[in-house]
């Protein structure tokens, strides 16, 4: 990462250079260096990202500086009122959802949430859901089905929590009935997988009709550094285990198991969250006009069908 | 359990208490310890065979086989001899028997193949099990044995929990009922998907459920775990089961429950008469 | 209560005696003095029985040796499996519930379920239900409708659970949704009212097509302590509030709210449990062959209409 | 709160933190507390002054009266000095509004008769404002505010749960919205009927929101009870209530709603166009 940070370090020392230059020529001269440390720096970003390991990967899904679900919302779509509560025992804030307008239709939104800091991230639980977040998306579900709401998901979770609390509650149940709740719906679905895609505290709100997939996204049955330990009974082997499980956005498009993946702009989604977004909406409202032609029995079967052809065997 | 050194030695020691016992006792009391009560796992074949109706298990679905979709490492040759140990193509098992006298789908898991994991060719077996099911109107009966998620089947593996798990919604939604039996271990990805959303969940005593390995679970929080912490009694006590039943017992319960919750299928009275 | 435990003791003396007596004729001499005593009780009984007031009525359907749900369920059905859990948060003992047979068609049963002695009170917390107890009911609800089983409910509670766990779990709104997942039946619902029809706790299970009504069971809003605590700062007008109440099963008919009082033995219910039992079943059996008739969303209608028409008004 | 001596007086007192406020601009604020925030409860007329789109409201079912039916001692003369006091027939007003254009059929709670409590004639006017909203497919908005049944009315007032029930039972399965907003306090035997089973339940800032009284509740248990326990903010963290607003966004929350979950319903666009 140096050369990187030492170009974007001198590019911003230029632009604010540039603002009290006051000597005739001097402006265009510090603009023409910008743009040749910018196109060095875009070049630097190219090479990096194109040399991405999977373990890489991981790393970048889960990045601090990453949008997470929250901004998203705020870029795609207008007049979201969050709704909390399962109903049964508890508020959960590892899941944000509510009603949202994207364009001119109302949606139901959801998605894990994580935080930048620690106050935010122990709010969030890390974005591990409990039961009580499962729950809350099961209500939420059945609300967008009653008022015929489209759900837009947005996947991005370690793992559920899963702490003697949550076993006490129910955590396996919750996430199974959140599945089942989805399969439930004759309205269509969209999920978007945006960071961390963590095995079942993701698939418990990503059984949807169409899985969009961020490029650097990652999707995956469990965390390399568990996979590692269980396997090979060392941990530090994360990086075979990141290779081994394909959890990558182009992996899990080239076994058929994401619908689209969603191009991120040069050096991730955090360098232009605007135009990540951007990408995500049409993702998104693309999904949906497709899933438009269909009808609500249709969609069910939709659904259906794109996870019943999911298996790889002899036969 | 032990079986000492040759396999057909005539004593067992129980796993448990670590008393001695006769073998022939032993299977005779369905290796269920005389002395205290544990409940040792059991072959696919002994759960069909104290189970269901003598003779009445016919298999199916015997083609499916694994493909290593991902050349995962060591994976091929692991489950050749999780095959060659076992005899069985995969963990799962499914087919057609009958339960006094009541014709149900059954699959049964079994935690011998590979810790009963689940990839694709267990996800797909389960799903066929409930749709069958559905297809002909009878109920389903699924026993659970596994640690969860085949993981050397990667994404695939986590798809079959929700591909199961749409199954089980095409039983609510047809009313087929579906009974669960978890035996131990049940755990993870097979608990959060197909195995926690019957309509009835039955447990053998002291079988170990749950979501992550106690281990993870005890460290993630400052809430004292119970000793029961994921044994079937302590699950029931958390509402997550519907009863506890002792494997002598489990053929009445099942077909009472079969029976009567199956009473409505088209044509099941028929059968029974 | 004198006079009657007098006889009672005197008919039991003579029974007693009755078996080890040899001497001629005095057994029959002795039978005609048990037959006289046993018309003095029996007139002594109608006697107390014709004087009760509402609080002693509401002591009555207290009363421990009062037969209980599971009496009912073990003298009038067979087959029954219990089912327990919400699958949200725990076991409630306080209802018990699970299919069994009826004759020879399958049923739904779930009921309140007191206990006899300290230990069995403590385990069923009163009768108390906690939202568990609720939540499982539903879920029950729910499977009955799947598999077409007909709902039997037998109502004998106090109050729900008001501690502050349950308040915590949301006891409100279990009681509400159960009720509202009643409504969404198609499949036929009877309750039984048999001792103590306490308010939102009894309600909450007893949103039903028939409500049958125990001759000396009680149905009301409130307790009579705390309705006279209430009105006059003085537990101790608890008679006056019972009657004002107007708790007992012929007010109930009277104002419409129950479908039939199933009149019990001489000398209520627990002096003769078989017999109680026995008109409890044919009341079930009569009020299902009723509903029989009717298509599974008439069902439904029927059991909007029932309760809609419910409140007294001036318009 | 205490309005001093003469009712026309021009200051108040707030209930909560004692401070002294202007009348006028306690009104001009809502009744809220500009120190502490406290939300004073309010009047029926107010709340729909203040929630609503101005002049849009039209009552209905006023012809609705209680008829003692069970000669309850001293419930005449009760219901009658509560006529009096606040001018109302009985504790609900039912109608039709609009909330920032959108039709809605609405019921208000009033604290001020007989403690908000719901009889014959409160449960048949929230019964018909649930229903009203099923045949005009129009959403439902209920301002909550009771202690619980009325007693004087006896059991018929604890059918008035399962009526009510009913028809949010029916609203759900029409799609029509509901929106229930808890105020100060909503209680027993309204909480544990129609006002929990909501589709959105908001709240107004430290209501008070439970099903027993705390004495009772706080008697009943080892567990210690929470210091706001049964305020707005503890029910919140229970998961009992999707959010808790401040009455000054009330009118923007609910119309935000309204108009996104009532989109589907037929010719809800084109009365908003
Ligand atoms: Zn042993
Ligand atoms: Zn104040």
């Amino acid at each position: 990462m140096k050369p990187l940070l030492d170009l974007e370090e001198a590019i911003a020392q230029l632009k604010s250079a540039i603002v009290r230059e006051t000597e005739p020529g001097k402006q265009e001269e510090y603009q023409g260096r910008i743009e040749g440390y910018e196109k060095r720096r875009d070049n630097v970003l190219d090479i990096m990202f194109s040399r991405l390991g999977p373990w890489e990967e991981v790393l970048l899904a889960r990045a601090d500086p990453r949008p997470y679900t929250l901004d998203y919302v705020s870029a795609i779509f207008t007049d979201f009122i969050e709704l909390d509560g399962d109903r049964r025992a508890g508020a959960d804030h590892a899941i944000v959802a509510g009603p949202a307008m994207l364009e001119d239709r109302p949606v139901m939104l959801l998605g894990h949430q994580k935080g930048r800091n620690l106050t935010e991230r122990t709010f969030r639980n890390f974005a591990m859901a409990k039961p009580e977040g499962y729950r809350k998306a099961i209500r939420l579900f059945e609300m967008a089905e009653r008022f015929r709401l489209p759900v837009v998901t947005f996947v991005d979770t370690p793992a559920a929590d899963p702490g003697v609390e949550s076993e006490s509650r129910g955590i396996s149940e919750a996430i199974a009935a959140s599945m089942l709740a989805m399969f439930k719906l004759t309205v269509p679905t969209v999920s978007v997988i945006i960071g961390e895609g963590g095995s079942g505290g993701a698939i418990g709100i990503a059984a949807s009709n169409k899985v969009l997939m961020q490029e650097h996204a990652v999707y995956s049955v469990i965390p390399p550094e568990g996979c590692a330990a269980i396997l090979w009974r060392d941990p530090a082997k994360k990086d075979k285990a990141a290779a081994a499980l394909r959890l990558t956005s182009k992996s899990a498009l080239e076994l058929g198991l994401v619908d689209q993946v969603l191009p991120e702009p040069r050096g991730s989604a955090y360098r232009n969250p605007l135009e990540a977004a951007e990408t995500v909406k049409d993702g998104i409202l693309e999904a949906l006009s497709e899933l438009d032609r269909l009808s609500p029995q249709e969609v069910k079967a939709h659904r259906y069908s794109r996870f019943r052809s999911m298996g790889a065997f002899l036969a | 359990m032990r079986t000492g050194d040759a396999s057909a030695s005539r004593f067992v020691q129980c796993q448990n208490c670590k008393k001695t016992l006769f073998a022939t006792d032993f299977a005779s009391n369905l290796k269920v310890c005389a002395y205290c009560g544990h409940h040792h796992r059991l072959t696919w074949r002994e759960r069909i065979d104290w189970t269901f109706d003598e003779g009445s298990f016919v298999e199916t679905d015997t083609e499916l086989v694994s493909g290593d979709p991902l050349q995962f490492p060591d994976y091929q040759p692991k489950h050749l001899a999780a095959q060659e140990k076992t005899g069985m193509a995969d963990s799962v098992v499914t087919g057609r028997a009958t339960i006094q006298g009541v014709p149900v789908s059954i699959a049964i898991s079994d935690f011998h193949f590979m810790g009963g994991s689940m990839g694709s060719v267990a996800g797909e077996k389960v799903t066929r099990a409930l749709e069958r099911g559905c297809d002909e109107r009878i109920p389903v009966v699924i026993f659970c044995a596994s640690g969860g998620a085949r993981m050397q089947e990667g994404l695939l593996s986590l798809m079959q929990m929700a591909k199961s798990t749409a199954a089980v919604e095409r039983c609510q939604r047809e009313g087929v009922p579906y009974i669960a039996v978890f035996t131990d271990p049940t755990m993870a990805g097979v608990l959060a998907s197909y195995a926690s959303v019957a309509d009835v969940i039955l447990s053998e005593p002291k079988a170990l459920v749950g979501f992550a390995g106690a281990r993870v679970s005890k460290q993630a929080q400052v809430v004292k775990a119970p000793d029961d912490f994921q044994q079937a009694e302590w699950v029931l006590r958390s509402g997550m089961l519907d009863r506890i039943v002792e494997r002598r017992d489990m053929r009445a319960t099942l077909g009472s429950l079969v029976r009567m919750l199956g009473a409505h299928l088209r044509g099941l009275e028929e059968k029974l008469a």
